[in-house]
């Protein structure tokens, strides 16, 4: 369907960005968000705005919705809807405009909906606002607005309040109530980001068919090139401010004729090119497994049972996984599906039934787990922000293994840490900065060295690389990878990515509410006997971009 | 100097308390007379060249007296809460660090003492103590407590759930070096903060405690009872009423632009 | 002009009218209440002498042991009831059970049998002469209750008033307004003038006096010094002032040291300039004393001999004494009332020329009560004036004074009080009075640097009021408004 | 919400009032003077004082009172005040009403006040208003109430103006307009740094409220701004509000002590402070009692209202 679209574009396109620049005021200097923009979105048409982090997307999408901070400072470029000037409206005009003419879908639906007040009213109140419906007719039309984004009961959603709905459910309020009115143009802004993968997936699937119904015109932005690429019938990538390539999806993904989408396109993880320890040591005997490991959150003290009883809740059930010497083993699920519990129950932090293997040791509960254990198991987190003391010096962070566990006598471990530093390919000098000093890849280099300095037997990584860049990730798991090849350490890698994953682990295991689902090699992926739940996730996956194309 | 110091109310915080402090520190040298020599020829006086803020019921020289009170004023302020939040931090370090049974037995405790208002409570401890200036002091720590220990608890136990401080576990650190080097100094921050803010308000408890003849006692130059003193002067000369008056709200209020700063340095959300 | 009669007295108080009982109340609201409720065997006069109150009239024998009292006819409680004799006794045998607290029981303690001799009649039969006798049945706290209401629960004292006095208890509420109203059978004909007479309670002194002089109260019960310049050149306001015996008075215990030494006693009191001490905490309210205890209101108060503030003969006396270099001391005062404290530390300020370094603590007065009061060795008190000197003397001077605190237990001193009580003859009295007092001034048990005058202050309709410089007699009954 | 939370919520208020009475109990034990000794004052001999003492009852080991005390509250019986010699509940009863006439009125203006004067500090956010609503607070919030009353006593009661009454009390059933004269200044001294306080609040939270992501998602949508501010960021930051208003009524009640004693408000901060100075142990604990359960209630109180204002909030 990508495309059909684009032939009947009329002749004044519902969007027009010309020449148009935008910079915020800051003590440090202006920073330039955007450079001499132009963009087209003909009617009905799709156009996806791809680029990094920080490129300026959402200032964009910010600017032609006149919704800009007030150190925003304009060029005299031009804003176009359906030709006429949004810049010179006043601010009552503008008013009249969103909502009815242009309207938009946030990253996150469980922060731009009101928590205080009921979906159908924020639902409806567009429709009184912008049509003068009576709220009787409001939420009649809401109810049916609701049920074409494929709700069951939309009658009894409006009368829920936003934390009584799922995600999806949430950002299918959102988009129905984007199409509510009827606008020449809705902007995305990451409608799916937040979400986790299958609905995703479905909020897609629905973007799709109401673009269909309506065809409504929308600017579609995003990050990741492999979504667009599904959405999109035009793209334009941006980079620093700058719209460095655009033209129709099909061909920009193809034949990318810039370094910056190649580059963009590259970091993409692609799950047929295998970045893993070239040797799987699948005959390796197991270094570590787990065997029906149990986790119940909430267990109370009988003072407090007494005092103020709340319902306990299993974070995993049963769960039972191995990682064998030198091995790379993936731990997928959902989002809650239980992942981090097991990573937690590994190295140490959490308390659990079952039972605990190491070589020839058996651990049956969190007492037991000794410092012998620790050693062996290091781990890294998601947040590079959190993972580090802010009050410690990197230097300081990462001679705390080495002092406990005695790794170099005391006189080689500046030498040391330059090596660990060298490793995780970072400036010596960094060993005296503090963690703030550093960037969010930085800070989890500095994190894995951490790990890898304790010279321990298997690190658990639970989504180290989430919270990054794309580009970043690609480079951060690459250099876990070589770390393995290079100490011979297992690894258990913790993520939602599965693309990334198939690109690193010997061995996948699924996870969904606190249940191991399944568990298979690498090259079993899609084979017959894959589990119905992980057929779902890896369909839900985008496919890189390059091959959607 | 930190971006939320060079605000407007930053500054005037910044400038409230280093006077407030320097007349704590210094306050005693620089009064130009005795702050308890009569003047019986000038007593009750407005401000003029002999007596820059005026005279009291002795003719004691107002300025000096003001003074002289600062580090009775200050010290108490700063005293009981560095006991309040000494103790309190203490507790609920240990309540924070500890857990089960220990937790649920002192916030049990503590949910008890913070059920009766502070001011009740400062009065009915200082009444049992039996009034004056340190009884007053230990009584405003003890009743910050409860409150101090809360925030510090809640403080620990947000920064002992920080992924730093959980691989720290997870790497087999002992719980000496967890508690002090990793939880310790990233839970300071609410814990000065709140501290800071509270040094204005054990300021004006005191004296308030000190106008109710309970805290400072005569001739001491605290200014709360400097206030109380007054009072039967008030309609004659308004001055030794408004002198101690003014400066009690001035110590509290810069203690309170400072901690407000203080907070905003350390929480870029609010910084504005 | 002739009494109006009618209309409704407010008086504003500063302190809590806690207890209407009689027998052991106390707060300086508190009399007023029960002096307008009750009526005593006698009452001191505005003259500070004895008058007729329940009895008409009464006669003592010539040893000073034995009086008879001469009830009025016809007197009714407020319930009705009449007032006889037997109440009387009733009230007097309250008073000497020692299981029941009563103020007046000190100073009543020389009674040995009380008896009806008829409804009329009362008999006092005493263990030891003492001619002062009518002056001591006039205690404030001697009023008549009924027989009845002594014979029953006693906590009802404390709410529940039932006297023979001018006015009847309305309503009472001790955390605001008390209110009695006109008692139409008062024995004195024609009185009271007023309807009504309202006690307002305001704690605090500024809100008081600002109520006065710009709201509807009528009299302002007492005056702070600070207040009364302001308050008598108010227009419409008569303030009243009214020479009085009381006095603040420096503690200074016989059997410790360094007051151990008579000339220590005396460089303190040389160290002191009482006209000073008047000016500046007295406001000028009040007179310079040369530490006797009796105030020119006492009939024998002898011509006392002023002591000038003489730091260097302060200082001498102190070297003498062996303190070359001067004396450290700790001097305590209770916070309340504030003029203790300040006396103490103007006295502080005065007598470091001398050489004296004198710390003055301030302490809460339930502190100051249960730990230093009649057990600190050098601190402030502050006493009301007594109606005789025999009162005087034998609260806190003599050996066995009820309230004695000097450990000065003089037995010359002791037998001079014996005499001037157990005689009615006047210059046998005036000789013993004038030596015990001359003896108390050379042996110095008390430092007495002022005596107080009694502020009060009333509108300029309100007629007749006037107090006593006791400040525990009203007469409330003469009082009318001009209106 | 659930009826079980409630119970629990008013059992573990019952379980810290009988905490706080034994302490306040124990600690007036072990302490020198007594009730006989504070109302006979300085004419109490140690006769007197025995007497005076087997009288109020205080001569029996002091676990026996308690015990007794605490038999006398379960009959629903407060016991008799030793200095005043009234019955416990109604020495304190009436002063409850007067305190809760004063504390009510006082809390009301505020609410009335600061709430208004916070959002406008947040929606004018960075202008003139919003600084001289800081400076206000500010000033407030650093003024104890003593220093107020004095400063409101000298120029608003004093003998230049004259407006107000300088202290009193007449109860609202009398004369409202009474009530209303006399009310003001206490009132206006524990609202300034109340209002002070929670204005301050309520800025900081709504302008925390107003850049959040539904604001933006609202005003996105087109709605006027009225409406943003009213359905959409007010109830939002009107949860955390009652919150701090909540805990403010403790400083209330603290406040109320000075002020009640200032203005001669015949309540139960008066009260106590007599009570305390004649260690009136019966009434010392009652009030104490009084206060904690009003401060406990209103937070229970303020919990439900936030339950109500906020759906995400659920008590169990
Ligand atoms: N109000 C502002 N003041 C100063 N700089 C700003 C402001 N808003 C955004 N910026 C900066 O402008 C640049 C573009 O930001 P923008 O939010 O448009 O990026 P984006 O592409 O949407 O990024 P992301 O994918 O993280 O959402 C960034 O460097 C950002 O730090
Ligand atoms: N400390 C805890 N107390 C109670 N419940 C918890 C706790 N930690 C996690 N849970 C719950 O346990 C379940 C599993 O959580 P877990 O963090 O293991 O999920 P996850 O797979 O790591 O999810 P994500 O991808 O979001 O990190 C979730 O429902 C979560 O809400
Ligand atoms: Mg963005
Ligand atoms: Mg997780």
């Amino acid at each position: 369907m990508a495309g059909s679209n684009a032939q009947r574009a009329a002749d004044t396109p519902v969007l027009e960005v010309s020449r148009y620049s935008l910079s915020y005021a800051t003590p440090s200097g202006p920073i330039h968000a955007l450079k001499n923009i132009d963009l087209r979105v003909a009617h009905g048409q799709t156009h996806g705005l791809v680029g990094e982090s920080g490129s300026g997307k959402s200032s964009l999408a910010w600017a032609i919705l006149r919704y800009l901070p007030e150190n925003a400072i304009e060029n005299d470029g031009r804003l176009l809807l359906s030709g006429e000037s949004l810049r010179d409206r006043t601010l009552p005009q503008i008013l009249e405009i969103r909502g009815r003419r242009i309207s938009m879908v946030f990253q996150d639906p469980s922060t731009s909906l009101n928590p205080a007040m009921r979906l159908g009213e924020q639902l409806s109140e567009v429709l009184i606002r912008h049509r003068g419906l009576t709220v009787q007719e409001a939420l009649e039309e809401s109810e049916a607005a609701l049920a074409r984004t494929g709700i069951a009961k939309p009658r009894d959603m409006l009368r829920r309040y936003p934390h009584e709905a799922s995600g999806g459910e949430k950002q299918r309020v959102v988009i129905a109530t984007a199409f509510a009115c009827n606008p020449e143009l809705i902007v995305f802004d990451e409608p799916t980001t937040a979400l986790d993968i299958i609905t995703a997936q479905q909020i897609l699937e629905l973007f799709n068919q109401l673009q269909d119904e309506t065809s409504i015109s929308a600017l579609y932005i995003s990050h990741d090139l492999g979504l667009v690429s599904r959405v999109a019938d035009v793209v334009s990538v941006i980079n620093s401010g700058e719209i460095v390539e655009s033209g129709p999806s099909a061909e920009v993904f193809r034949t990318p004729g810039n370094d910056y989408t190649k580059a963009l396109l590259g970091a993409v993880p692609n799950p047929k090119q295998w970045l893993g320890v070239t040797e799987p040591p699948s005959e390796a005997p197991a270094l570590m497994s787990a065997e029906g490991i149990t986790v119940e959150y909430g267990r109370q003290s009988l003072l407090g049972q007494l005092l103020a009883p709340k319902p306990t809740h299993l974070g995993a059930q049963e769960v039972s996984i191995e990682v064998r010497k030198g091995e790379l083993v993936g731990l997928v699920g959902e989002s809650g599906s239980g992942k981090s519990t097991m990573g937690k129950v590994l190295s140490g932090l959490q308390d659990f039934d079952g039972n605990v293997r190491f070589g020839d040791r058996n651990f049956a509960r969190l007492a037991e787990i000794d410092r012998t254990y620790r050693r062996a198991v290091q781990i890294v987190f998601q947040h590079p922000d959190a993972s580090l003391n802010p009050r410690q010096r990197v230097r300081e962070i990462l001679s705390r293994p080495l002092k406990l566990y005695d790794i170099v006598p005391r006189e080689q471990r500046a030498e040391r840490i330059a090596e660990l530093l060298e490793q995780v390919r970072l400036p010596q000098e960094f060993a005296n900065r503090l963690p703030h000093q550093l960037s969010g890849g930085e800070k989890q280099r500095v994190a894995i060295a951490r790990a890898f300095a304790a010279e321990p037997e298997l690190v658990i990584c639970d989504e180290i690389t989430a919270s990054l860049d794309v580009s970043v990730q690609a480079s951060v798991a690459e250099l876990l990878v070589s770390l393995q090849r290079q100490t011979g350490t297992a690894c258990l890698f913790i993520t939602h990515d599965l693309n990334l994953v198939r690109q690193l682990a010997h061995r996948i295991c699924v996870m969904q509410h606190g249940k191991l689902m399944d568990a298979f090699h690498r090259d079993d992926a899609e084979g017959p006997d894959r589990n119905p739940y992980t057929r779902a996730l890896l369909k839900a996956v985008p496919p890189p971009a390059s091959q959607a194309a | 100097m930190p971006k939320a110091f060079r605000t407007a109310a930053g500054m005037t915080g910044l400038g409230l308390l280093l006077l407030v402090m320097g007349a704590a520190t210094l306050g005693p040298l620089l009064a130009p007379y005795d702050p308890q020599a009569f003047h019986p020829a000038a007593r009750l006086q407005g401000p003029s060249a002999a007596h820059w803020l005026g005279t009291d019921q002795f003719g004691r020289d107002l300025l000096s007296r003001l003074l002289n009170g600062a580090p009775s004023t200050v010290f108490f302020g700063l005293g009981a809460t560095l006991l309040g939040v000494g103790a309190g931090s203490m507790i609920g370090v240990i309540a924070g660090t500890a857990g089960g049974w220990i937790d649920s037995v002192i916030m049990r405790i503590l949910d008890g003492l913070l059920a009766v208002p502070e001011l009740l409570f400062t009065l009915l401890i200082v009444t049992f103590l039996g009034g004056g200036m340190g009884q007053a002091m230990l009584a405003v720590a003890i009743a910050f407590t409860p409150g101090m220990a809360r925030i510090a608890r809640s403080s620990v136990l947000s920064i002992r759930t920080r992924e730093y401080v959980l691989a720290a576990v997870a790497r087999g650190e002992r719980s000496p070096y967890i508690v002090l080097r990793e939880v310790l100094p990233n839970a300071v921050g609410p814990i000065i903060v709140e501290a800071t803010i509270r040094v204005a308000f054990a300021i004006m408890i005191g004296a308030t405690l000190g106008f109710l003849g309970l805290g400072a006692q005569p001739p001491s130059t605290e200014w709360g009872l400097m206030v109380a003193e007054a009072r039967q002067f008030m309609f004659r000369n308004a001055w030794t009423v408004a002198v101690p008056g003014v400066a009690i709200a001035m110590a509290a209020m810069g203690f309170n632009l400072f901690g407000d700063a203080l907070r905003d340095s350390l929480d870029p959300r609010r910084s504005s | 002009d002739d009494p109006k009669m009618g209309g409704t007295l407010k008086i504003s108080h500063s302190t809590r009218i806690a207890t209407l009982n009689v027998l052991s109340l106390s707060g300086p609201a508190e009399y007023p209440v029960i002096d307008m409720a009750y009526s005593g065997l006698t009452r001191i006069g505005p003259d500070s002498q004895p008058m007729p109150d329940l009895a008409a009239s009464w006669e003592g024998s010539p040893d000073a042991t034995e009086f008879t009292f001469h009830l009025r006819e016809g007197v009714t409680f407020h319930d009705g009831t009449p007032a006889t004799a037997s109440d009387v006794v009733a009230t007097y045998e309250a008073i000497l059970n020692p299981d029941i607290p009563a103020s007046a029981a000190s100073v009543l303690n020389m009674i040995d049998t009380v008896e009806a001799i008829d409804d009329l009649t009362v008999k006092f039969s005493l263990k030891t002469p003492f001619a002062d006798f009518p002056t001591s049945t006039a205690h404030a706290n001697a009023r008549i209750m009924s027989e009845e209401a002594l014979a029953g629960d006693h906590a009802l004292l404390d709410t529940v008033v039932n006297g023979t006095g001018p006015f009847k208890m309305e309503s009472y509420d001790s955390a605001r307004i008390t209110r009695l109203v006109r008692n139409d059978d008062y024995f004195i004909e024609g009185k009271p003038h007023l309807d009504a007479v309202e006690m307002h309670l305001f704690p605090d002194l500024a809100a008081e006096t600002t109520n006065f002089l710009s709201g509807d109260i009528d009299v302002m019960l007492l005056v702070q010094q600070a207040d009364y310049e302001r308050i008598s050149s108010a227009p419409g306001i008569n303030a009243l002032r009214v020479p009085s015996g009381r006095y603040v008075n420096v503690v200074m215990r016989f059997d410790q040291e360094p007051f151990d030494d008579l000339r220590v006693r005396e460089a303190l009191a040389y160290a002191i300039d009482r006209q000073l001490l008047v000016d500046l905490v007295l406001e000028g309210l009040g007179r310079p004393a040369h530490d006797n205890i009796l105030s020119p209101e006492f009939k024998f108060r002898i011509d006392t001999p002023e002591k000038s503030y003489d730091p260097e003969r302060a200082k001498a006396l102190l070297a003498e004494a062996g303190h070359p270099d001067g004396l450290k001391l700790d001097l305590v005062a209770s916070n309340r009332p504030a003029i203790r404290a300040q006396v103490a530390i103007a006295i502080k300020q005065m007598a470091l020329p001398a050489g004296f370094d004198i710390n003055v603590e301030t302490m809460p007065h339930d502190t100051y009560l249960a730990n230093v009061w009649r057990k600190g060795g050098f601190y402030m008190a502050y006493w009301g004036m007594q109606p005789t000197e025999d009162a005087t003397f034998n609260l806190l001077l003599t050996s066995n004074a009820s309230y004695e605190d000097t450990g000065w237990m003089n037995a010359e001193f002791d037998a001079l009080v014996q005499a001037g009580r157990s005689t009615t003859i006047e210059s046998e009295r005036a000789d013993a009075y004038t030596k015990a007092q001359e003896l108390m001034l050379a042996e110095l048990p008390y430092i007495i640097a002022f005596y107080e005058d009694v502020l009060t202050a009333s509108k300029e309709h309100v007629q007749g009021y006037t107090l006593n410089p006791i400040n525990r007699y009203f007469y409330l009954e003469n009082v009318w408004l001009d209106e | 919400m659930t009826l079980g939370y409630l119970v629990r919520r008013l059992l573990a208020v019952v379980l810290v009032l009988f905490v706080v009475t034994f302490a306040v109990f124990a600690i007036t034990m072990i302490l020198p003077g007594n009730a006989a000794v504070m109302i006979l004052g300085e004419y109490g001999t140690e006769e007197a004082v025995a007497a005076m003492e087997r009288r109020l009852g205080l001569d029996r080991p002091w676990y026996i009172q308690y015990l007794d005390w605490i038999g006398g509250i379960l009959r629903g019986d407060l016991g008799q005040s030793l200095r005043l010699s009234l019955p416990v509940s109604d020495v304190v009863g009436d002063a409850f009403w007067n305190s809760a006439s004063l504390a009510v009125t006082a809390l009301a203006s505020v609410t009335v006040i600061a709430i208004p004067l916070g959002v406008l500090a947040a929606i004018k956010r960075g202008t003139v208003a919003d600084l001289v609503i800081g400076i206000f607070s500010y000033i407030g919030a650093s003024m104890p109430e003593f220093v107020t009353a004095t400063l409101l006593l000298i120029f608003l009661a004093g003998p230049a103006l004259g407006l107000f009454p300088a202290g009193g009390f007449v109860s609202p059933g009398e004369s409202l307009g009474g009530f209303s004269s006399h009310v003001v200044l206490p009132a206006a001294t524990l609202g300034l740094i109340l209002t002070a306080h929670i204005s301050r609040q309520v800025r900081s939270e709504m302008s925390e409220v107003l850049s959040s992501d539904y604001i933006r998602a609202a005003r996105l949508k087109g709605l006027r701004e009225r409406r943003v501010i009213r359905r959409h960021a007010l109830p939002n930051s009107l949860a955390p509000a009652v919150a701090v208003i909540s805990l403010d009524i403790g400083y209330l009640l603290g406040g109320i002590i000075v002020v009640e004693e200032i203005f001669a408000w015949p309540g139960l901060g008066r009260l106590l402070i007599y009570a305390l100075e004649n260690r009136d142990l019966p009434v010392i604990q009652a009030i104490t009692l009084v206060l904690a359960t009003v401060y406990a209630l209103s937070n229970l109180l303020s919990d439900i209202v936030i339950a109500i204002l906020d759906p995400r909030v659920r008590y169990a």
